[in-house]
């Protein structure tokens, strides 16, 4: 078991015959995830790493039975692939292009809520169930079967933690990049919930930083509802104080967006709270 | 990227909201002459890209043209928050009856634009919020339907506002939204929105601020980025695709993404103590290549209390190999005596580092994680 | 028991201060009807029929309790109207104005699915359940309480046949007019199934037309779903056949419009099918 | 509402769809003149609001100017389905190497706008949906998205389109929707698209039907409406707000509710047998006024057919004093011995009958029921 991604997720590419896309379809295949195919408007016919490229997600679908999508085309045109992969009914949608105007997310978390499909990302590492099967940037070595469910808004930083655990002997049931935007398809919460019914998962590494109240509302769900101990680790706190524009954004977080405040919040929840990212697997314990 | 008042006003009167008709000036002359044809009591008004500017000093009433001339040129050249003042906003002044707080913005809770008006506006609203949150009016936009005028009317209705002034409140309302939504904003803000004593409804201050991943796709807007009034250094860094904040510390850090550079930093300030601290907020960046990490190590080397420089590269998108490029070709072009540590993990990390130890570069420490890094970063510094 | 509306019914009326509104309400009103309140913007704090008049419905809801809303305002208002209701969370909303573009229904139709609210109508006669209330225009003596449920696209066949019922001695649980327009909140198939489930109701009378294949997925349900007994008439076995523009909507139907379509689909159901609707109560026995 | 030919090429275009250049000519003078400014053999084709016309003979080639007004001069003046033919469009010829069906229409089971194609476009479409429904490629637009790129390339692949012609596919495809959506239009249907022999996509003949309930705000559409191309009474009745079919029997219908109206119609046919049937439909909607009513009847009475007039009037937002007003109000301004079977029943329909019997009207027999009306005015129909 593990969550969302497994040896038996049969993945597409959105952009594979892009430049990164490319590259990071090459890097999934030799971790052992199967790639099944890719899809470039106007390209079908051609090949990448030895899978076809198809015109279209649907034909795509239609051909390979994927159920899962990796996207990975430039910001104008993403929100479009997002729809593409929605409207042919992939199950999993993994989102890692950067730079999509909050506008065109907006467009896509309504269309999302009334669908059958997940979106993780959009501007995210994407995520890896070590042993299994990789979707997205992290870097291949990075990962070990174990048992530490881990969910962070950053890429990088779960690289570099998820490295830390795995060389100190902890592996990981699976590693969600729910990425950092304003807007995302998957929340703290979601995965939170996955990893708690997970029987796989025993304990969970939680990543979060300064910035919107998504670790607030983690906390609280941690509070509620998990029974799974959590150690989490919260970027920022020697940021400055933020210089926003206007106090539309102060008042819709109510005041709760400080690392101060949400280490607060998952300390009094009970998660154990790292000072150091590379303190973790000694919290793990 | 922030827009100023004057710029905000202008875009809002083009969607029918009502502003006052007032002119910029960048010098004190200039100011005298707008006053002087706009015949009446001005308010003199700092154009700057951050608030608290009534606090600082930066408005000022005027009852004649000399006097706006003075105060004009009390407040043109002025530092508020690091910001100097190249422009002030001659506005007739306003009688004022009632202050009303009127902004959208988005919600990402939710995933949808938020409507927010109180009847208590101003400067303290965020008080307001914090101590009475009740007080805040909230109607959350659907965005394939629009604010509907019934939405307008629940808050003209929630927060108090005398029946005359429905029907104006509902066009404003509304206008306001369509301006967030064709000028891809993030904020569209009214404060306040005032009834002067005459009895009429209208904008007396506004901010706006615009998605900068759809500036693209709004030229208009992109074309009115005031780059005169931005740190010369965060310019550079945005035209280079990074993100850079100054900071007021001693090591320069170079780091990709946005959580693991914050906690790089984070890691400096905890084993730093007092006398160490970082330098500077940057982010190289996804996929990274060699222009970019020169341009980011030639912004990080102009800051001149940098002391060391600390790369920590943990490739994902980014690779190690590009990065080692990018670091040599760069102290190519900037030669320096400044000490650096290079920390490179993930992605061709291993191609990288032996970029970096083949090119046999002086003053050179390399790193095996990150908080190795952060230590030896420190000794560095004060090394130096 | 009924469906949709009884005496615990709270009806707020969504233009009640225009000409139709206030006669109607006052009708409802005298027929039993629990009518709270009314909503005309600009008009509130004014008094209809002894009934408060609200600006917004969110105000009449929040000071009446109101679930139940009758629109009746001009068809470039209803649209509006209907969002009004939806978010002031007003569960049964009934829209009798006709004549309301299909594009606004376009809109309303997709956010309804999204809402935990009802929508019957728009273009309809409303609903009764005889004895208890009333929300539309149905005139008051046409029912009486019984046990058969009645579903009819058509406003005016719907008394006829009511009245037919009534004085034939076969009384009504609940009769509902659905509307004839081509996007409506509530279908055949919606309340069919609402009766099947309904204890009061032991027979079903449906009334259809020319038209559409709403009546052909009715017939689809009685076969798959109905254990109660169905009578059915189809309205329009006389019209001359539609000379229409273009193929595409013969393409949507799928050559499944006309009466005859429509007969044949619902007797091979098991309905009883009437030739006039006069004759329904004999086929009731 | 329905647009000819021409209009819908003319908007077709106006969106960027490629039509071809041809002009309308009202006379065979008109027609030659078009033809010799083309220069090219050219295809007359007749504007009825109706389909079929091929096959009555109103399309015909023509390969000179000369042809072209021998052409026009048949087909104008022509009776298609009852339809004059007041006008013909001049187009170039064009060669057809393939035809496609490409048409956007309003799923009511989904409530939202349909996108079909197939490779098999042409008159006998409807065949091919019937016999092949898979020949038949859908896709559903979900309104506040629009028709995305990647569904108009899901159908471009689905009929199997030369990849060449993919992209001005999208193109047509995306502007026939913009069209659809800011015309109000219940249908827009480009048939046949075509591929010419020099392997040019474009729309050969065009179809739409506009929203009638839209056209408040569709104001340019409305002023299209092409009233010489309907029948008189029918331009009366939409004009007093009514609905009215002329049809072939002797009774003339005056019913509240398109539902009633086609029973009656039944009633009339199921009890009249082989010589007595409905003359007309006509609904006077809900809330019918007195002034309604009485064009109502004028309409009715100018059928020289009809026989016999049968009120059925079930009150419900409609009101039977108002109706029993309308009609007193009509036979005074239009005297006639036309027997007459009134039945009203609902709203205020005993306060309408009292009316009735007050004005002691000659020819006049009221119904109890529905059946009841339609025998008696079957009876009174044979009487006359």
């Amino acid at each position: 078991m593990a969550i969302l991604i497994d040896s038996n997720s049969r993945v597409v590419v959105q952009g594979i015959t892009g430049r990164e896309g490319n590259f990071h379809s090459l890097k999934m295949i030799e971790y052992g995830t199967n790639v099944v195919g890719g899809v470039t408007p106007g390209k079908g016919g051609e090949w990448v790493h030895g899978k076809p490229v198809f015109d279209t997600v649907k034909a795509a679908v239609d051909a390979t039975d994927a159920n899962v999508s990796m996207i990975l085309v430039p910001a104008p045109f993403a929100a479009d692939a997002i729809y593409e992969a929605i409207d042919a009914g992939v199950a999993l949608i993994v989102c890692l292009t950067e730079g999509i105007p909050i506008l065109d997310m907006t467009g896509v978390y309504e269309y999302l809520k009334n669908s059958n499909s997940r979106l993780i990302g959009p501007n995210c590492p994407g995520l890896m169930t070590p042993g299994q099967a990789k979707v997205g940037f992290m870097p291949n070595y990075v990962g070990m079967p174990g048992n530490v469910g881990v969910v962070s808004k950053s890429g990088t930083l779960t690289y570099e933690t998820v490295a830390a655990m795995s060389a100190a002997g902890f592996g990981q049931s699976t590693c969600v990049g729910i990425g950092g935007d304003p807007i995302i398809g998957t929340t703290f919460v979601d995965v939170l919930e996955m990893f708690e019914n997970d029987p796989q998962t025993e304990k969970v590494v939680l990543m979060g930083e300064i910035g919107g109240r998504a670790e607030i509302d983690a906390a609280e769900f941690i509070k509620a509802k998990m029974t799974k101990p959590v150690v989490a680790f919260i970027a920022g706190r020697s940021a400055p104080p933020n210089t926003r524009m206007g106090h539309a954004g102060a008042i819709v977080e109510g005041g709760q967006g400080t690392a101060e405040q949400k280490i607060d919040a998952l300390r009094a929840a009970g998660a154990r709270i790292a000072d150091n990212p590379e303190h973790i697997p000694s919290l793990l314990s | 990227m922030n827009l100023h008042e004057y710029q905000t006003k202008q875009r809002f009167a083009s969607y029918g909201i009502p502003v006052a008709n007032g002119k910029v000036a960048t010098t004190p002359e200039e100011a005298r002459d707008i006053a002087a044809s706009l015949g009446v009591p001005v308010v003199v008004k700092a154009q700057v890209l951050t608030g608290g500017r009534g606090k600082a000093g930066g408005v000022k009433l005027a009852a004649n043209p000399e006097e706006a001339f003075e105060k004009a040129s009390k407040i043109l050249g002025m530092s508020i928050k690091d910001h100097i003042v190249h422009r002030v906003l001659i506005d007739p002044a306003s009688t004022i009856s009632k202050e009303i707080y009127l902004g959208i913005t988005n919600d990402r809770t939710v995933g949808k634009p938020l409507l927010m008006a109180s009847s208590e506006g101003g400067v303290e609203i965020e008080q307001v919020a914090a101590e009475n949150p009740d007080a805040i009016k909230r109607e959350w936009i659907n965005p394939s339907l629009g604010l509907r005028d019934y939405q307008a009317r629940n808050i003209a209705e929630g927060i108090n506002l005398p029946r005359e002034h429905w029907g104006t409140f509902v066009k404003i309302a509304k206008a306001l939204y369509r301006c967030y939504i064709e000028s891809d904003a993030t904020l569209a803000e009214i404060n306040p929105l005032i009834i002067t004593e005459e009895n009429v409804l209208f904008a007396l201050d506004g901010k706006m601020s615009i998605d900068d991943n759809a500036l693209y796709r709004r030229k208009d807007l992109a074309e009115m980025r005031d780059i005169s009034a931005e740190p010369v250094t965060e310019v550079q860094a945005r035209e280079a695709g990074l993100t850079y904040v100054k900071l007021n510390g001693q090591i320069g850090c170079m780091v990709n993404g946005a959580g693991l550079a914050m906690t790089t930093m984070d890691m400096i300030k905890l084993y730093g103590g007092e006398d160490v601290g970082p330098a500077n907020f940057l982010d190289i960046g996804g996929g990274a290549q060699a222009e970019r990490v020169a341009a980011a190590l030639r912004i990080i080397l102009s800051d001149p209390d940098v002391k060391a420089v600390l790369f920590n590269i943990f490739g994902g998108i980014t690779r190690g190999d590009e990065v080692a490029r990018g670091i040599i070709q760069a102290l190519n072009e900037v030669p320096t005596t400044i000490p650096m540590v290079i920390r490179l993990a993930g992605t061709n990390s291993e191609e990288g580092r032996a970029i970096i130890d083949g090119a046999n570069l002086p003053n050179i420490r390399s790193a095996s994680t990150l908080t190795d890094g952060a230590k030896k970063a420190i000794e560095a510094a004060r090394g130096a």
